[in-house]
C-alpha cells in the first residue's frame, strides 16, 4: 500500500526565542485521515544523512525542532508515516536559528508598563510638590487604633502575624508597614507585642521595623526583643504555634496581615474562639472568604496596601495610590471601549492583547 | 426568649462533637446515597463506553498516598467499566509514588472480575486485556514518546515483560490506538496531557481530580479540551453509580460510602446555618 | 490493630492535635512543641543536603564556579545582625532579594495579572455562540467593571461611583460565599482522610 | 552608607529582574537561570540559620526565666536537635554517616529513624491534622457568621449555602437546577469577582514594586519612611 507524502515543507527561524530552534510547516498528506502521524528529519550542513528529530500526530502542520545550532543551515523533510511504511516529502528550504534582542511578542506589555509607571511616578512627583491628596476611609482601619486601645485596658498582649509569605511578596511588604504603626501605638500604650515570623528575613526585617517604632515614639527601652521571633517554615506547624500562642496567651487583639494559605481559617477560627478582636487583610483571594466570616475587620485585597499608605499618610505612598486609581480607570475604560468595538464594528480587538 | 438565644450560642465544642460523629458513624455502618451523575462525569462515561474494541482507554495515575481517599476509587471505577465493557486498558503513571497505588487498584479489580469468571474468556487476563506499563521520567518526555511508540517510551513493563512482546501491544501503539487518556491527578498533570499530548497528537483527555484542583480544570471542559471531568469524592461516586447502574457490576464502592459522610457534613453545616439564623431572626422580631 | 510503632505514634500524635478541639492542652501542647522542632530539623537537612551541597559546595570543591564563593559572602552577611557596629548589613542579601524579585514581577505582573485577564474578559462576537453563553460574558464584563470600581480610593462613594462600587460588593460577595461553600467538601475530605488513617491503618476496624 | 547602598543593590537588581522579561537572546536568559537556580537559592537557604537561631534563643529563654509552660521549650530543642542531627549526618536517602537503623536482636524487625521516616510519621500525620482540623472550623465559623444581619452578609450566606446544598448527592438529584445554578454562581460571579480583584492587585503589587526598586518604599529596610 502506498500512502502521499506530505508536500511544500518549509523551514524558517523560530521568532522571539533565544536561538536553538527553527519552524518547520507542510502541507498534510492526502491520506492524512489513515496514517499514523508525521516524522520530521533533518540534514544539517556537513551530513551525509537525514536524522529523525520528531513525530507528531496526523491532522498537525507544523513542528518547531528545539536542538538545532545557531549559525548552522539546516534542511529538512517529512515523511508520513504508517506502521512500517514510510512517504517522504521533497526537501525543504535551508533554513538557520538565531537569537533575537528584543521579544517583539511582548511589545504591549512594554507599553502597558511604561504607562502605568509614568502615572505612578507622575502622581508621585505631584505629590512631593505638596498637592493635597485625598484618601477615602477604609473600615477596617478605623479599627485598628480601638484594637489596641482596647489591648490596653485588658492588659492582655496583641497579636501580629505579618503573613507567611517571604519578604519579597507586597502583602508581607505591606503587612511589615502596617506593623511599624502598630508598634508604635503598643509602644505608646506600653502593650505586649507577639509576632510570630515563618519567614526567616521577614523576621529579621519585623524586628527592625518594631524596634525602629518603638525609638521613634521615644520608648526604646520598651521594646523586648523576644517579642518578635522565627517559629518555623512549616505551614500547619506554624499554625500549630499560633494556636497555642492564642489560646495560652490570651491576646485581646489578633492581626493577620500578609499572605496566607489554608492555615488562615485554622489561625482566625482559634482566635475567635478565644475572644479577641481579629483584624485581617491579604491579598490571597482564595482565603478572604474564611477571613470575613471568622474576623471582625478584613482588609480585602488592595486595600492591604492602601492601608500602609492610609496609615502613615506619607505623600509618596499616597501618590501611588492615585497612580493606581488612574491606572484602574484605564482598564475599564480599555475593557469597555474594546468590547463596544468588537461588538458593534467586528474589529479584531483581541489582536491589541 | 431563652431557647432562641442558646440557638444563637450554641457551644462550639458540641458543634465539633455532633460533626465528628456524623463523619464517623457512616465509616462504622456504611449506608449507600445513589447520587445523579452530572454531565461532565456522563460524558466521560459515555465517552469511554463507546471506545472500539481495537481501541484502549489509558489511565495515568498521577496522584500520591495523601489525596488516595478522594482518587483512589475513581481509578477502581474506571477499571471495573472497562473490564465489564472488555475496553482494553493500559496504565501508567507521571509520578514514582503512584506506582503502589496503580497496582493495588488493578489486582483488586482485575481478582473481582476474575472471581466471578467461569472460562478464560470472561477472565481478566494481563497482557491480553491490560498492560501496566509501570513509570518514566520525565513527565513530557513520556507524554510525548506515547504519540509515536507506547512501547519505546515503556520498553519493559512494570513486572518486567519486554511490552512489545504482550498481545495487546500488537494492537496498541500509539494515541492513534487509543480511545482516551484519563488523567487520575491531585495536580496539573491533565493539563499536561491537554498542552503536550493533545497539542501535538490530537488525543482526547479526561481529568478526574481532587474537589479542589477542579476549580482550575474546568475552563478546560468548557472550551472543549477536556472530555469530561470527575470532580472530588463526588465525582467517584457518581462514576461508581454508572458502573453499576448500567453495567450492574458490584463491589466495594469507597467514594459512595464516603460521600455519606460528606452528605451527612454538608447537611450538618447547613443545618448549624439554619438554627443559627432561626435564632437570630426570632430574637430581632421580640426585640422590634 | 496495626503493631507498627510508627503507625502507633502517627496514630497518637493525629489524636493530640485533635484534642485542641476541645480545649488547649498538655497533649496538644507536645504535639505542637514536637511538629515545631521536627519541622526546624527538617528544613535544616533539606536546606543543607538539597542546596546548600549541590549548589554551592558541590561546584566549588571540584573547582567550578568559583565565584559562588562571593555569593557565599553575601549569603553570610545576614549573620551581621549579631554585629550590632555592621548589623545594617544584613540588608545587603535581603536588597537583592528584593530587588530582583520586584523587578521580575513588574513585566510579568502586567502581563498575567492584567494583559491576559483584560483579554479574557473583553466581550467579542465570537462570545455569543449561543445567547446564554454571550450574557453570561457581558455580566462578567460588568461583574469585573464594579469589583474594579469598588476598590477607588482617591475619591469619594459618590455619583456613578457610588452603585457601581455596590454592584461590586454584591459580586464579591457572592464570589467569596461560593468559595467557602465550595472549599467545605474538600476540608470534610481531609478529615475523613485522618479518620481512615485512624480506623483503617491503626484500628484495623474498616478495610 | 547604610541606606545608600542597599538602595543601589535593589536598583541595579530590580533592572536585572525585568529585563529576561523582553530580551530572549541566550546571554541573558542563561544568566537568568542560573541567578534563578543558585544565587537566590543560596542566599535564602543562608537566612533560615538567622531564623533557627531565633527559636532557639526564643525557647532557651523562656526556659531561662521559667516563663509559663516552659518545660515544653524542651521538647521543641530537643527535637529540632535531634531531627536535625539525624538529618545532616543521616542523610535525606539514610545514606549518611550515621546509621539511622536498628535491628532488633532474635527478630527480624527493623526499626528505622531516618529522616524521611520521621516526615511521614511525624510532620506528615501532624500536618495533616491541623489541616483537617478546618472541616471543624469551617463549621464553626459557618454557624457564627453565616446570619442574615445585614445585605452584604445575607449574599454571602446566601451564596455559599447554595453551593453547599448542591455538593450534595441526594439535593442535587432531587433538584437539578441547583446544580446549574450552584456552577454558575462559581463560573459567572466569582469568576467576575475575583478577576476584578485580580487587576487591583496585580497594579498595587505593581506600584508597589516600583516604589520598591526607587527606593520610594524602604518599609523592609527595617524602620519606616
Amino acid at each position: 500500500m502506498a500512502i502521499s507524502p506530505p508536500t511544500y515543507v518549509r523551514a524558517w527561524d523560530n521568532p522571539n526565542d533565544a536561538g536553538g530552534a527553527i519552524r518547520i510547516s507542510w502541507h498534510l498528506s492526502a491520506d492524512d485521515s489513515i496514517i499514523d502521524g508525521y516524522e520530521i528529519l533533518r540534514l544539517a550542513e556537513g551530513e551525509k544523512e537525514y536524522q529523525p528529530i520528531g513525530f507528531i500526530g496526523k491532522g498537525r502542520n507544523c513542528y518547531t525542532d528545539d536542538e538545532t545550532k545557531d549559525g548552522l543551515r539546516y534542511q529538512y523533510r517529512v515523511s508520513a508515516v504508517k506502521d512500517t511504511i514510510r512517504s517522504y516529502s521533497e526537501p525543504s528550504n535551508f533554513a538557520q536559528s538565531s537569537a533575537q534582542w528584543f521579544n517583539t511578542d511582548r511589545i504591549n506589555v512594554l507599553i502597558f508598563t511604561a504607562i502605568f509607571i509614568f502615572l505612578i511616578l507622575w502622581f508621585i512627583t505631584q505629590a512631593k510638590r505638596g498637592t493635597r491628596l485625598f484618601v477615602r476611609r477604609i473600615a477596617g482601619l478605623a479599627a485598628v487604633e480601638e484594637a489596641v486601645g482596647r489591648a490596653t485596658e485588658m492588659g492582655k498582649p496583641i497579636l501580629y502575624v505579618p503573613g507567611l509569605s517571604t519578604v519579597d511578596d507586597v502583602a508581607t511588604i505591606a503587612g511589615l508597614n502596617i506593623l511599624g504603626e502598630v508598634a508604635k501605638k503598643t509602644a505608646q500604650y506600653d502593650t505586649k507585642l507577639i509576632v510570630p515570623n515563618r519567614d526567616p528575613i521577614v523576621y529579621t526585617v519585623a524586628r527592625e521595623v518594631v524596634k525602629e517604632a518603638y525609638t521613634q515614639v521615644g520608648r526604646p527601652d520598651a521594646f523586648n526583643p523576644d517579642s518578635v521571633y522565627f517559629v518555623t517554615d512549616s505551614q500547619f506547624a506554624f499554625a500549630a504555634a499560633v494556636d497555642g500562642i492564642m489560646t495560652r496567651e490570651n491576646p485581646a487583639t489578633n492581626f493577620f496581615m500578609g499572605y496566607f494559605w489554608a492555615e488562615s481559617l485554622i489561625m482566625a477560627e482559634t482566635g475567635a474562639s478565644t475572644g479577641a478582636i481579629q483584624i485581617a487583610g491579604t491579598d490571597a483571594v482564595m482565603q478572604l472568604p474564611f477571613f470575613i466570616t471568622a474576623c471582625d475587620y478584613t482588609l480585602i485585597g488592595e486595600e492591604l496596601y492602601a492601608a500602609s499608605a492610609y496609615l502613615s499618610r506619607e505623600p509618596l505612598l499616597l501618590g501611588a495610590l492615585k497612580g493606581q486609581d488612574f491606572g484602574k480607570a484605564i482598564i475599564i475604560g480599555v475593557l469597555l471601549l474594546t468590547t463596544l468595538l468588537a461588538l458593534l464594528l467586528n474589529l479584531p480587538v483581541l489582536n491589541l492583547f | 426568649m431563652k431557647f432562641f438565644e442558646k440557638l444563637m450560642k450554641i457551644d462550639r465544642r458540641i458543634i465539633y462533637l455532633i460533626l465528628a460523629l456524623v463523619v464517623i458513624v457512616p465509616f462504622l455502618r456504611p449506608f449507600m446515597i445513589h447520587p445523579k451523575a452530572m454531565p461532565p462525569v456522563e460524558n466521560l462515561y459515555n465517552y469511554i463506553d463507546s471506545i472500539p474494541p481495537d481501541k484502549a482507554l489509558v489511565i495515568s495515575v498521577d496522584y500520591t498516598p495523601d489525596t488516595e481517599p478522594e482518587l483512589q476509587p475513581m481509578t477502581i471505577a474506571l477499571l471495573r467499566h472497562a473490564f465489564a465493557r472488555r475496553i482494553k486498558v493500559g496504565v501508567l503513571t507521571l509520578g514514582v509514588l503512584g506506582l503502589g497505588l496503580a497496582e493495588n487498584a488493578l489486582t483488586q479489580v482485575a481478582n473481582e472480575f476474575n472471581q466471578r469468571a467461569t472460562t478464560r474468556e470472561d477472565s481478566i487476563i494481563y497482557g491480553r486485556d491490560y498492560v501496566f506499563w509501570g513509570w518514566q521520567t520525565p513527565a513530557l518526555t513520556v507524554i510525548l514518546g506515547m504519540g509515536e511508540r507506547i512501547s519505546r517510551v515503556f520498553s519493559v513493563d512494570y513486572y518486567g515483560n519486554k511490552t512489545e512482546t504482550l498481545p495487546m501491544m500488537q494492537k496498541i501503539k500509539n494515541y492513534n490506538n487509543v480511545g482516551i487518556v484519563v488523567s487520575v491527578s491531585a495536580s496539573a498533570t491533565p493539563l499536561w496531557y491537554i498542552t503536550y499530548g493533545q497539542t501535538s497528537f490530537g488525543i482526547k483527555v479526561g481529568i478526574a481530580s481532587t474537589a479542589v484542583q477542579a476549580a482550575d480544570m474546568y475552563p478546560y471542559l468548557n472550551s472543549g479540551q477536556a472530555t469530561g471531568l470527575l470532580s472530588g469524592m463526588k465525582g467517584g461516586a457518581e462514576y461508581e453509580e454508572l458502573v453499576q447502574t448500567r453495567l450492574g457490576i458490584t463491589g466495594r464502592r469507597r467514594a459512595t460510602e464516603a460521600m455519606a459522610a460528606q452528605t451527612s457534613a454538608h447537611f450538618t453545616i447547613i443545618a448549624f446555618i439554619i438554627i443559627g439564623n432561626i435564632g437570630f431572626f426570632a430574637l430581632r422580631r421580640r426585640k422590634k | 490493630m496495626s503493631g507498627e510503632p510508627w503507625i502507633w505514634i502517627s496514630a497518637i500524635l493525629t489524636l493530640a492535635i485533635f484534642s485542641f478541639l476541645y480545649k488547649e492542652n498538655p497533649f496538644y501542647r507536645f504535639g505542637e512543641h514536637l511538629f515545631v522542632g521536627v519541622a526546624n530539623g527538617y528544613s535544616i537537612t533539606f536546606m543543607w543536603h538539597r542546596i546548600l551541597v549541590p549548589a554551592l559546595i558541590n561546584p566549588v570543591a571540584h573547582g567550578q564556579k568559583l565565584w559562588l564563593i562571593l555569593v557565599a559572602f553575601i549569603g553570610a552577611l545576614y549573620f551581621t545582625r549579631f554585629i550590632p557596629k555592621i548589623s545594617w548589613m544584613v540588608r545587603i542579601p535581603i536588597a537583592l532579594v528584593m530587588g530582583y524579585s520586584s523587578g521580575a514581577y513588574i513585566p510579568r505582573g502586567i502581563d498575567a495579572g492584567i494583559i491576559e485577564q483584560t483579554r479574557a474578559t473583553v466581550v467579542t462576537r465570537a462570545s455569543f455562540i449561543n445567547w446564554q453563553s454571550g450574557i453570561w460574558a457581558i455580566l462578567i464584563l460588568i461583574g469585573v467593571v464594579a469589583t474594579v470600581s469598588y476598590f477607588f480610593f482617591s475619591s469619594e462613594r459618590k455619583g456613578p461611583l457610588k452603585p457601581l462600587s455596590y454592584i461590586g460588593i454584591v459580586f464579591i460577595m457572592l464570589g467569596f460565599g461560593a468559595s467557602f461553600g465550595y472549599s467545605v467538601m474538600a476540608r470534610i475530605s481531609l478529615f475523613i482522610g485522618r479518620i481512615q488513617f485512624l480506623l483503617r491503618d491503626w484500628l484495623g476496624i474498616i478495610h | 552608607m547604610k541606606r545608600r547602598i542597599p538602595l543601589l543593590i535593589v536598583f541595579v537588581f530590580g533592572v536585572l529582574g525585568a529585563i529576561p522579561f523582553l530580551i530572549p537572546h541566550r546571554i541573558i536568559q542563561d544568566a537568568d537561570n542560573e541567578f534563578r537556580s543558585s544565587v537566590l537559592r543560596i542566599i535564602v537557604a543562608f537566612s533560615l540559620v538567622l531564623g533557627v537561631g531565633s527559636i532557639i534563643r526564643h525557647h532557651y529563654e523562656k526556659i531561662r526565666r521559667k516563663r509559663e509552660n516552659w518545660q515544653y521549650s524542651y521538647v521543641t530543642l530537643i527535637s529540632l536537635v535531634i531531627s536535625a542531627i539525624i538529618g545532616l549526618f543521616g542523610g535525606i536517602e539514610a545514606n549518611g554517616i550515621l546509621p539511622t537503623r536498628f535491628v532488633f536482636p532474635f527478630t527480624n524487625y527493623t526499626f528505622r529513624f531516618d529522616i524521611q521516616t520521621l516526615y511521614t510519621n511525624i510532620m506528615v500525620p501532624l500536618g495533616a491534622t491541623m489541616f483537617s482540623l478546618l472541616a471543624f472550623f469551617m463549621t464553626s465559623a459557618a454557624y457564627r457568621a453565616f446570619r442574615a444581619r445585614n445585605i452584604e452578609a445575607t449574599i454571602l450566606l446566601f451564596s455559599a449555602f447554595v453551593v453547599m446544598l448542591a455538593a450534595v448527592p441526594l439535593v442535587s438529584s432531587i433538584f437539578p437546577k441547583l446544580s446549574f445554578f450552584s456552577e454558575w454562581i462559581l463560573t459567572v460571579p466569582n469568576t467576575a469577582a475575583k478577576r476584578g480583584l485580580g487587576f487591583g492587585i496585580a497594579l498595587g503589587s505593581m506600584a508597589t514594586s516600583l516604589k520598591i526598586i526607587l527606593g520610594i518604599e524602604r518599609g523592609w529596610l527595617g524602620g519606616t519612611g
